[in-house]
């Protein structure tokens, strides 16, 4: 139902305008690869694992050949021929060069059909692990059930897996759909994945292989119990962002952080990285079968809600041409956008009506992620409580797909075990007494919320088409989202992109986008060939 | 995560952290002083590093606290007994048989909302023939004879009725309980009792939103019920204790 | 704005049946009086204060004349008479009479004329002591300022009345419009009005003359400090209903709980006695400028608020007639409903939204008193909080006149002096974020709000016609209000109704008559001698 | 109503009603043992007839509790004493005008929000050209140097940073607090400060929404500021203790 009476071709042009913008920095990124992509391609091998020093195996590898020089042929390529030569598993191969006992470069070269035949079969592997989870996802939510949306969903943080486990599994009772695991502060910014179960995160726990496969396995528990299946988030962020992807898809993971801006925005990582990255780590989302979440709410952490609403919308365009230029169909979508107008402007809760019901016609089919009011959250939790009652009223009214519970302890803590209780009652409790208001009320033509509605589009519009312009990097630089300066040489992990020499080779993409139905990069290097005559 | 039954704290996210949340008001100014008595209350209570989180001016010198804080108490879980009702729990169709069975006559049972109490939703819920949470009232029961005096009965009233009507319980429903008047309320209908010579005749029952069972005993009742409660709670109750003292008064002739 | 379209021929054939219903019993009320209606005489002409045992003196002068037979004349006529007789003021009079000095019956009796010439004065001069206050407040409105509707009205009930002054000034800083002392339990039921200032009542404070004086007081000096007149309420219902009625036009009460059946239903007075009382209450509260407010709320703490939401409706027709009858005008009508509808309800908001607006629209003028939830809160004060915002947001979105607040501690204590800052907050913040929220919404035509509107009206319909048919009285011994029988001689004060004999006499009634321009009873009486014939 | 301010108590409406509301969870199985258990734990904090008004089942043994008590601690309100900033406040142009005349060169501030903590909204509040809730930034003071490092700033970094710009303050923001971290974080830089010997020449500041200025003296440093700070707050403080130094070195010498 179209509530709100917006201008379609506005819609039309400005994701045309996205379109550009993302089309521009595929053409940048197909020519490139970083070292977390090089890592994720191991893993996919099935690479894991700490060396000696609790260095993992794919770092290990990937070090090796990035000090030898030749990872600019991609990672698969050399491992590919040393299986070929050598015999074995890509593991065994990785604790080899972690002993010092294999040097990659020094072995013989194979023809490229022979590693290309080894490569695909290897891919072929490693895909099917990751179907093989996505076949298990969609038997047991048939069997168990799932909750309705918006998905009622909720974090842990508590710095130790075997307490968030308690904790995932006590918010599954009480009525969660989804489950988060907050990463600890600053594992964004590590260039490796922690391994192995650990206890001690601040604000969070770190994000491991072995973590997500103890609350996989605690969500399962509680989900067969409650006959709901419950869907477990983590963040597909940082410098390690593929790899976390592929971890993801190997445990099973159901819902993902995934933002192609947030990292270098909120994180100061390096632009190309991060676009790189993000590239990569979507494909795999996208083929799990894993939604993932984007991170526009953070643009209102730091900027004004009212005043930057548009640059939200501008965002959620972007997001959304990224996504589908990895192959993610719009129900694997959840775009974010946030609660955080000022809770004592007269009127405020009109805006982040005609906010909410605006993106949900620009993006019917997506499940977005709606997050609640973090910026105003004070220590006043009886205030707290009433802010998020009316953020849920709003969802419901408008038909979000992704609810992130707002804690009426923000301002303090991440959530206390009854904490999140008190989320999930106040959202059910919304939801149901309001369940079809949203089919009963309509909005007055040319009224205030209308209005604004078609004022942030206006908005986000002109500044699509002016990065459009000007190239996303460009905009970057030029701090036209979230009022953040970027270059595109500073912020972290620039030392990890590489470009991608001839002959480089990635099976695991090449793989991913067959089965995806994308088209191969080669095509397109191809195609810029003739372009460029 | 093992948990010592013997020491148990509260939590918020990590065993024995001892999170727990804390309002109130203390009658001072709002001001940074007021932010410290607030934190010294808390350390009184023990609790560990107090954070005062909100704090508000109430006007006329109160200040309000929303206080956080690590508590160093412990309970001992594993030694706790609660005294409960602990007749079996019956339904309709098993207490009216039992009535005619094991009593064989009619139970006679009055109810009322004593003192000036005027809630009766709590005791209709009991009472009413068209019942409660699907339940039906005791006043539809067969086997027994139930008289609901409404609202704002005297306890002088209450007792003159049990006699004349040959009582085998009372059911004293309080819901107002501020300053205490429901304890004054029910122990002046146990001393009138007494002084009337029937407190020995009579089940003597009541119940309420702040009544518990542990509570009606230390008041000198035969039991209490509190929130939650249905007829057949309160029904089952009174047929078995009613057997008993049948059976004991029996066999002491 | 008319936002449901409802039919308006439906609602004039209710208010029809309501004004048929109100005017059966005008016309058996014109010919009695009850004790309290003449201590009220007393009260208005200047007796106030106690005798050695304690027994205010209004009662001893009532008690009195109906010892010796004499009250169906009304007390004026023997006041007046002894007045006259006899010098002094009534007050030393009654002082007389208390004493044992002094037999009015025993006095020579006046002729009709001079009786009347001194009974005039007196209600003159009684009236224009309740005209000053009246101007008076007008006066401070115009000087301070007031809040905007709807009103923030919260409740004192400590019990002691200084602890109650406290609590009013604080809470009038804390944002309350308006400030009510709940009474004690009990209090409804005694024949006569406690005297001075009380230290113990419980779930409320008594009301006495003296404790208005000290609550006015203390409201004033607040509401001077806060720039905003702060309205005074009390419980003008019991027994005692047009005495407090008096105190209060004399104490510059702003706001009143009267209801013209309340007393009747939930308190087992005689109905013949409460509907006495109400008309000349009503009287004495309308020409003081008082705001009514009526308790239809109450109908659902005992009946479901789904099922018996049409018994509101049409009792506020019946209640509005009554009003009318004693020359309240719209805008003093603060007629009463509730947001009692189960939470856990799926669609509940929906009903309680149609509710509300109905009443809007039935009784455009009239400041609707809009009760809080109190039957389905518990000892979740966090979910009764969120309850409470959605109650609020119910209000403005519709317009309420008089918002009860909600506390969160509802089903445990009367409120504590933070339970009210944090229910003033919450009001604040729905109200002032949502402000114009209901001048931009429509109701979709036939959906389901509009057509539980239809439906609630429809039964309200049925049942006033029903009510007329069979008259108020057989409507309830037949239960059918708020499922309660009573009988018409049953309940409390039966014994204090009187038949006003020939010659009766009550000044202060005709001088109200005169002044708001109601047609006089006398008038009435040759017109039912006219109807007889 | 008379307070006597020697011992305060918790108010709900009547003087010395001791009223107090505490929510916590038991890692104990829902039911009336964990209600009984919660009596407990509230009778240890102090607080007489204690009322479990909620009870909930969170699942996995846990159980949560809301409470409401009557308090028996008091607190002698006369006595309390808090330390606070004492410089005297002054306003953008007052303190522009107060270095040019009473320390007659640029002050050098640096800010940042280090170890892992990434929340810069507190530290740009303080620092940021454009200000925060009608107040400029240091960026903005004419008589300032300020540097903004930004977030996650190891304390090495800042040090160093320090030393090359030869700074009068360090500004440190930390916002995340759990498991301490902030405490550790904070400790460390007063640490490395003083094995680099320049803890002296510094003014180290911090701040951030747990911070009190009792607490920010405890860990070392000369001042800490809390919720709701702004830039004219800190400015004031750095220049009257940078002058007061300033001044005592001079007479020392
Ligand atoms: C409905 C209601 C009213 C209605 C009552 C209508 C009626 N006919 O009953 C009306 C509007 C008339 C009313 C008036 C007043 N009320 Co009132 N009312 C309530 C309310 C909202 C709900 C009570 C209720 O019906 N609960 C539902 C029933 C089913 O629960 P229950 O009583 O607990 O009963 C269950 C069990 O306890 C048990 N049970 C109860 N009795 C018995 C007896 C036996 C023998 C057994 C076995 C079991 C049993 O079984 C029941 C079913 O499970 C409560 C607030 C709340 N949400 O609790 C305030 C509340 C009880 N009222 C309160 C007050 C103060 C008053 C007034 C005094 C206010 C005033 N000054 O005007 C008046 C005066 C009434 C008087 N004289 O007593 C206070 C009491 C404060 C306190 N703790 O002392 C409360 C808590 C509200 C508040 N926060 O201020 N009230
Ligand atoms: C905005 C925000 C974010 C933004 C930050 C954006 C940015 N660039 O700053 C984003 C979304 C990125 C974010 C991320 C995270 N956040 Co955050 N975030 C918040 C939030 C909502 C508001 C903080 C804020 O901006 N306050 C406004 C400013 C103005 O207030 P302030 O910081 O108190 O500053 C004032 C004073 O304290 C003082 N001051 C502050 N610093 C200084 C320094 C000096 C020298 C002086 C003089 C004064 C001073 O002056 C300021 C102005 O008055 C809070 C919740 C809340 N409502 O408080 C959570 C919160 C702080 N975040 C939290 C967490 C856990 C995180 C994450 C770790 C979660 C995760 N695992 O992903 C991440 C990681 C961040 C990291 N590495 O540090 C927790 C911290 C829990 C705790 N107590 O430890 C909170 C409390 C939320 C929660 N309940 O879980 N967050
Ligand atoms: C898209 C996205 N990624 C990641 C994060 C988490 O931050 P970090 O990078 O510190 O794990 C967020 C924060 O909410 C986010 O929105
Ligand atoms: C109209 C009316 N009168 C009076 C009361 C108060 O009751 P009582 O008669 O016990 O004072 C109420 C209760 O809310 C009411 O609604």
């Amino acid at each position: 139902m179209e509530k709100l009476r917006i201008d379609p071709e506005k819609i039309a042009c400005a994701r045309q305008a996205a379109g550009q913008i993302a089309a521009d920095v595929d053409r940048y990124i197909g020519e490139r690869t970083t070292v977390a992509v090089e890592r994720t391609v191991l893993r996919l091998m099935g690479v894991d694992g700490v060396d000696a020093e609790g260095v993992p195996l794919p770092n290990v590898v990937v070090d090796h050949l990035e000090e030898k020089g030749v990872l600019g042929l991609g990672a698969a390529y050399w491992v590919v021929n040393a299986l070929i030569q050598d015999g074995g598993s890509p593991q065994k191969m990785a604790e080899r060069v972690a002993a010092g006992r294999l040097d990659l470069t020094e072995l013989p070269r194979e023809e490229e059909e022979t590693l290309r035949r080894r490569g695909e079969e290897l891919a072929r592997e490693g895909l099917n692990r990751v179907r093989a989870r996505r076949i298990q996802r969609d038997r047991l939510v048939g069997e168990w059930g799932e909750g309705r949306q918006p998905y009622l969903y909720v974090i842990v943080a508590t710095g130790d897996i075997y307490e968030d486990a308690i904790q995932g599994k006590s918010a599954a009772r009480q009525g969660a759909d989804i489950v988060a695991v907050i990463r600890s502060t600053g594992q964004s910014l590590i260039d490796y994945v922690p391994y192995g179960a650990t206890r001690e995160g601040y604000g969070g726990t770190y994000a491991t292989q072995e973590n997500f496969r103890i609350m996989r396995k605690a969500l399962d528990e509680a989900g067969e119990e409650v006959g709901r299946y419950i869907q477990l988030c983590n963040y597909c962020s940082g410098l390690c962002m593929p790899e976390i992807a592929a971890m993801g898809a190997l445990e099973r993971l159901d819902v993902m952080l995934n933002d192609a801006l947030y990292g270098i925005l909120f994180r100061d990582i390096n632009m190309q990285r991060t676009l790189i990255d993000q590239a990569f780590s979507r494909m795999i989302n996208g083929y799990a079968g894993i939604m993932i979440n984007t991170g526009e709410d953070n643009y209102l952490t730091t900027a004004d809600a009212v005043e930057s609403a548009h640059t939200v919308l501008a965002s959620q365009f972007i997001n959304e041409q990224f996504a589908r230029l990895s192959g993610l169909l719009p129900a694997q979508m959840g775009l974010g956008h946030a609660f955080e107008i000022n809770p004592d402007l007269e009127d405020g809760f009109l805006l982040e009506l005609a906010q909410a019901q605006l993106s949900r016609q620009i993006f019917p089919e997506a499940p977005l992620k709606y997050m609640p009011p973090t910026k105003y959250m004070t220590g006043n939790i009886f205030k707290g409580h009433i802010q998020d009652a009316m953020f849920n009223l709003v969802s419901i009214l408008t038909g979000q797909g992704v609810q992130l519970l707002g804690m009426m302890t923000e301002a303090m803590h991440t959530p206390h075990i009854h904490d999140r209780k008190l989320a999930i009652e106040n959202a059910q409790y919304i939801f149901n007494n309001a369940r079809h208001l949203g089919e009963e009320i309509q909005y007055r033509p040319g009224g205030r919320i209308e209005g604004r509605a078609e004022e942030v589009l206006e908005r986000a519009l002109s500044m699509l088409e002016e990065v459009e312009k000007i190239g996303l990097f460009q905009a970057l630089e030029r701090g036209m989202l979230a009022d953040v300066k970027r270059s595109i040489t500073g912020g972290k992990g620039l030392t990890g992109v590489l470009t991608r020499e001839t002959g480089y080779y990635n099976p695991f993409e090449e793989e991913l986008r067959r089965r995806v139905g994308l088209p191969q990069r080669e095509g397109w290097f191809h195609e810029r060939g003739l372009h460029a005559d | 995560m093992n948990v010592d039954f013997t020491r148990i704290k509260p939590y918020g996210d990590t065993m024995n952290d001892g999170a727990v949340q804390l309002s109130f008001s203390l009658p001072v100014p709002c001001g940074e002083e007021a932010r410290e008595a607030a934190r010294r209350l808390a350390s009184q209570m023990g609790l560990e590093e107090p954070q005062v989180y909100h704090m508000a001016d109430l006007g006329e010198n109160f200040t309000y606290f929303i206080v956080y804080g690590a508590c160093i108490h412990t309970v001992d879980f594993s030694s706790i007994r609660v005294p409960k009702v602990d007749s079996k729990q019956m339904d309709y169709y098993r207490i009216n048989q039992f009535i005619r069975e094991r009593i064989g006559r009619k139970v006679v049972v009055i109810g009322a909302c004593t003192g000036t109490d005027a809630h009766t939703v709590g005791i209709d819920a009991i009472m009413n023939m068209k019942g409660y949470d699907g339940e039906y009232g005791l006043e539809r029961y067969p086997e027994m004879e139930a008289y609901n005096l409404g609202s704002q009965v005297p306890n002088e009233e209450m007792l003159a009725k049990a006699m004349e009507l040959n009582a085998d319980a009372l059911l004293v429903s309080q819901v107002v309980t501020q300053k205490g008047v429901h304890i004054a309320n029910l122990t002046n209908l146990v001393e009138l009792a007494e002084a009337e010579g029937i407190r020995n005749r009579l089940l003597l029952i009541c119940g309420g939103p702040r009544i518990n069972h542990e509570m009606a005993l230390e008041l000198g009742y035969d039991a209490g019920f509190g929130p939650g409660s249905l007829a057949p709670d309160v029904a089952s109750y009174i047929v078995h204790e009613l057997e008993r003292r049948i059976r004991e008064k029996a066999k002491a002739r």
